[in-house]
């Protein structure tokens, strides 16, 4: 009963795992990260592992996205201010 | 195939990770490759684990012993790991942040200071 | 005294949270003479753990002790090894605290406590690991050690290169720690176990070894090996070592790296000993290749720079090399030579670094060719720099002499050429720049490179530069010698280190290392080797200087992470292939 | 190296690492097995503690020395943090201009954070009853907290939020889960043995023995190590600038 359930969220996580590394944007990539740790989360919950995938949804879905946003914004914004004074 | 699905999952998405961050041209990027590294061992901790027919070793709605439970161990692991795993991030997204002040560049084909 | 194993972990760690809790107005003058004690403390408590681990203490933390045979917590084992390598860690950090005591850098605003409590977290994670009887238990310590080591590495955040190399360090030591987690699940899935010894007997129980064996084996070896810096995981150590602070660096070479190869041989020993594990011949092969490939490129690349930290960093990886041979030969006498030589190896390599932080803090550089004759007047600090020297190359009597005569005994053969020409090499090195710097011998000294670092305008870790040298700077090194010197000299050292290491080891056959006069001759012999390839070097810079042959491998350390990253990969799959006879028969 | 070069290694390393792991998966138990000898022991010495989340009593009882490590790794990760990304002699601090905020997003925000930062707590407090616990009570609170940003502006973040007193909170919190472990030892068991309190109702807020207290600890480790990382990633973000003409 269980079996297809966890093929779908296993490919889902593999899928989404290919596109984080594609995604050559980081930008982008932080949104790929985002849903790659929801899809994990979804995973670890059909694995009855509902205590990881709740920190998952915390920390891959949500905190790790942040810090790699901040960080994008941070380099960029720095980028921005070297043409400008150039 | 559905025996062995899940640890080549977890291969495959560790081997994706390293081929990113081997090929990755910006160092953010890079340090999110190896966040996907790490999915890779919370996939595999969690498929050790797992038991046909089990449910989650939390008893508060389930009577002990009525049904068998997913081993709670590899999630305790896991748990750990994923803390862990935030943390790297972390730290290694402030090293970064100071690599693009101090280089002016986050591309690792631009670093040319520590060589030979 | 078993219970007091979990403090080893706890004090230090209680240590640095106390003094983060002591917020921004904590005083820098509180904060270092708290880590101080609190370091010391540690080591005290590791020291007399160590005089009582025989035999070796047993603790299961929370008091789970094993019902029927079968546990559900954590076990800490204390024996010698063990907890030799905990109260190396800890006395070296103490050496740190004291070396950086009052001039180290200005503590970063309102954090002046940050510093001690980074080491002592480093202390803390060295510690765990050190007496870490369970494999993942092993790896969150690992993990500690680590995160803090990358964040130290990067403390100085205005220079460029510091926090380059700890960006390396950090990307490529932890895609190590997770090829050593994947391992470690991959145990649990065949044996069901984490404390080692458990591991170990339940891979003996379900036969002889497998594929799965196999990848287990080489994924926590990856692990062990990339912080043990062995050729190809080795590509980071330069790049981190070079640029950390002078404390940081005299803790990186001295024990971290060290702690990488102690994993090796207590994961070897533990869990893939028996027959269900990896054959010995097979480790032998593996180990000692990389070992001798390590030696290699580490004593070439390390004759080849002018960065001193950086040269000194090679050094590191050439004699890890040793270490890793001695470990790959899987005898017992290898083994007690081999811990002799870390704890000589430690001491020395500690005070190097520190007399190249003396220079820094003095001249603004570390450059070879930059400082050529500049520092003719520290006369004290040459002498110190020079017995380093002398003590890498393995003079009777330092620890190093002792360890390497006995690891060459045990090891025999081609391999013992290796050994002498690995230190021979570094310690030329070592000379030629003493040579260079302390006397302004020889012509002065060329650029020719178009492909290296140099070591010129690097900031002072002090707050000026300093017109007189603190003592607590050069006592610190002075008694880090004198340390080594007493573990060869002091005959008593050797025979309790190798009483330990067999208790622990090979149970039951004790052996007792001592000097014999063939290794005083190799001793001496390696010493001389040195001393005329640095006399060479000083009056003939031609034929030893810079070689096309070498180019190809100086460009391998391109202190790119994507290069590093694709030579670890290639590092698991060469160790997969040098171990993989075994498992196919 | 070139990219050639590399491409070529990471080939190379790349297809040995792979033809390992993919042999070694055959060769590992049936996903879905039956066998989980450490597990079922745990389940069984969990149950005889009272505490009905098994997780919950590996993390804070019988492995509870790994959570310890980790506390470690979380604690170092902050410290770090803080000093690597601290403001150097050439960065000045540029206030950011006050960001309109459409009033519904405010009024959403400002709803949700109550909601959130309780849910937190609930889940924090609950850790040895039903999924959940200290690490993930401890993020969501912290990034409940960061909702003002969206909700106000950075600069109301900022008076709720000072930094000092979160680090000072961060430290307590691991000595709390320090001197619990020495109550064990000094109690005259071992360090970190849940032997001193009552084990309590299967169940109950109150089961579990020490297990509840670690769990705060934790709670509040991670709440207060998450609020800092995120504070030092925005304040390089939004504030840091470098000095102009330097």
């Amino acid at each position: 009963m269980d079996d297809p359930l966890i093929v779908v969220a296993l490919l889902l996580v593999a899928a989404c795992a290919t596109a984080a590394v594609a995604v050559r944007d980081p930008e982008r990539q932080a949104l790929v990260l985002a849903v790659l740790g929801t899809a994990l989360a979804v995973l670890f919950t059909v694995l009855q592992a509902p205590d990881v995938g709740l920190s998952q949804l915390a920390v891959g879905s949500a905190l790790t996205p942040l810090l790699l946003m901040l960080s994008v914004r941070k380099v960029r914004r720095r980028e921005r201010g070297k043409g400008r004074t150039r | 195939m559905m025996s062995v699905l899940p640890y080549l999952v977890a291969v495959w998405i560790f081997l994706t990770g390293c081929y990113g961050i081997v090929t990755s041209r910006n160092l953010i990027h890079a340090v999110g490759c190896l966040a996907v590294c790490q999915s890779a061992t919370y996939v595999l901790l969690l498929a050790v684990g797992y038991r046909d027919g089990g449910t989650a070793p939390v008893f508060s709605d389930v009577e002990p012993g009525s049904r068998p439970v997913v081993d709670p161990v590899v999630q305790a692991l896991a748990l750990t790991d994923v803390v862990v795993g935030a943390t790297v991030t972390a730290l290694l997204l402030a090293l970064v942040i100071q690599v693009s002040k101090r280089h002016g560049t986050v591309d690792p084909d631009e670093l040319s200071e520590l060589r030979g | 005294m078993n219970h007091l194993l979990p403090l080893l972990v706890a004090a230090p760690l209680l240590g640095a949270a106390l003094l983060v809790a002591g917020g921004r107005r904590l005083p820098r003058a509180v904060a270092e003479p708290v880590g101080c004690v609190v370091s010391a403390g540690t080591a005290a408590l590791a020291i007399v753990l160590l005089l009582n681990s025989s035999p070796p203490l047993v603790e299961w933390v929370g008091g789970w002790a094993p019902k029927d045979g079968e546990s559900v917590g954590i076990v800490l084992v204390g024996d010698g090894p063990g907890l030799g390598m905990a109260a190396l860690a800890s006395l070296l950090t103490l050496a740190a605290l004291v070396y950086s005591w009052r001039y180290f850098d200005e503590p970063p605003r309102r954090h002046a406590g940050s510093f001690p409590a980074l080491m002592l977290l480093f202390q803390t994670g060295m510690c765990g690991f050190a007496v870490a009887g369970d494999l993942f238990d092993a790896f969150v310590f690992f993990e500690l050690m680590s995160v803090v080591a990358y964040a130290l590495t990067g403390h100085r955040v205005e220079e460029a290169k510091a926090v380059q190399g700890a960006l390396t360090f950090g990307v490529v030591n932890s895609l190590g720690a997770y090829a050593m987690l994947l391992g470690i699940a991959l145990l649990y899935a065949r044996t069901g176990e984490l404390a080692m010894v458990k591991i170990g007997r339940g891979l003996d129980a379900h036969g002889g070894p497998d594929a799965l064996t196999l990848a287990a084996f080489v994924l926590v070896l990856t692990g062990l090996l990339v912080k043990a810096a062995a050729v190809p995981f080795h590509f980071w150590l330069p790049d981190a070592h070079a640029v950390a602070p002078t404390p940081v660096c005299m803790l990186l070479s001295g024990v971290l790296v060290e702690m990488g190869a102690y994993g090796v041989w207590r994961v070897y020993g533990t869990v893939f000993d028996g027959p269900g594990g990896i054959p010995a011949a097979d480790v032998e092969r593996a180990l000692v290749v990389l070992g001798v490939l390590t030696g290699l490129v580490g004593a070439v690349m390390c004759w080849y720079q002018r960065h001193i930290k950086r040269l000194l960093a090679y050094s590191t990886v050439a004699h890890m090399g040793l270490f890793v041979i001695g470990i790959g030969s899987l005898t017992p006498e290898a083994d007690d030579g081999t811990a002799l030589y870390i704890l000589g190896h430690a001491g020395v390599k500690a005070a190097l670094f520190a007399c190249t932080g003396i220079l820094l803090d003095r001249y603004g550089s570390v450059d070879e060719h930059a400082l050529y004759g500049r520092a003719r007047s520290l006369r004290g600090v040459a002498v110190l720099f020079v017995l380093g020297a002398l003590g890498l190359a393995g003079l009777p009597p330092f620890g190093t002499g002792l360890g390497k005569a006995v690891t060459e005994e045990a090891v025999g053969g081609p391999l013992s050429v290796v050994f002498v020409v690995v230190s021979a090499v570094t310690a030329g090195a070592v000379l030629r720049v003493a040579a260079h710097v302390f006397l302004g011998a020889g012509p002065e000294p060329r650029d020719v490179s178009a492909y290296e670092t140099t070591g010129i305008r690097e900031e002072p870790e002090t707050r000026h530069r300093l017109s007189r040298v603190p003592d607590t700077m050069t006592v610190v090194p002075a008694l880090l010698l004198a340390g080594s010197l007493a573990v060869g000299a002091v005959p008593g050292v050797a025979r309790l280190v190798g009483h330990a290491v067999s208790e622990a080891g090979s149970g039951g056959a004790f052996t007792s290392p001592h000097w014999t006069p063939a290794g005083v001759l190799l001793g001496l012999l390696s010493t001389v080797l040195a001393l005329g390839l640095a006399a060479l070097a000083v009056s003939r810079p031609e034929p030893f200087g810079e070689q096309p042959w070498t180019e190809p491998l100086r460009r391998l350390q391109s202190g790119h992470i994507g290069d590093y990253v694709a030579w670890t990969l290639a590092g698991a799959t060469l160790l997969g292939a040098l171990a993989l006879p075994g498992i196919l028969s | 190296m070139t990219r050639r070069v590399r491409r070529w290694v990471l080939a190379v390393g790349g297809a040995g690492l792979a033809a390992l792991l993919v042999a070694a998966c055959p060769a590992l138990p049936p996903f879905g097995g039956a066998t989980h000898p450490y597990g079922d022991r745990v389940v069984h010495e969990s149950l005889a503690r009272q505490t009905a989340n098994t997780i919950a009593s590996v993390n804070f009882d019988q492995r509870a020395f790994d959570t310890l490590g980790e506390l470690g790794i979380l604690f170092a990760s902050v410290i770090g943090t803080v000093v690597l990304l601290r403001q150097t002699r050439d960065e000045r601090r540029a206030a950011p201009e006050p960001a309109a905020v459409s009033l519904p997003v405010r009024r959403y925000a400002l709803i949700v954070l109550p909601v959130a930062l309780l849910t937190g707590l609930y889940v924090v407090a609950h850790g040895q009853l039903s999924p959940g616990g200290g690490f993930q009570g401890g993020v969501v609170a912290a990034t409940a907290l960061h909702l003002l940003y969206l909700g106000a502006d950075y600069r109301a973040l900022e008076n709720v939020r000072p930094i000092g007193l979160y680090e000072v909170g961060d430290a307590l919190a691991a000595s709390g889960y320090l001197v619990t472990g020495f109550a064990g030892l000094l109690g005259g068991t071992a360090f970190l043995a849940n032997t001193l309190l009552p084990y309590g109702t299967f169940n109950t807020l109150a089961s579990g023995g020490t297990v509840p207290l670690l769990n705060a600890a934790i709670g509040m480790e991670v709440a207060c190590a998450v609020v800092v990382l995120l504070a030092r990633f925005l304040d390089q973000a939004v504030e840091i600038e470098k000095e102009s003409g330097s």
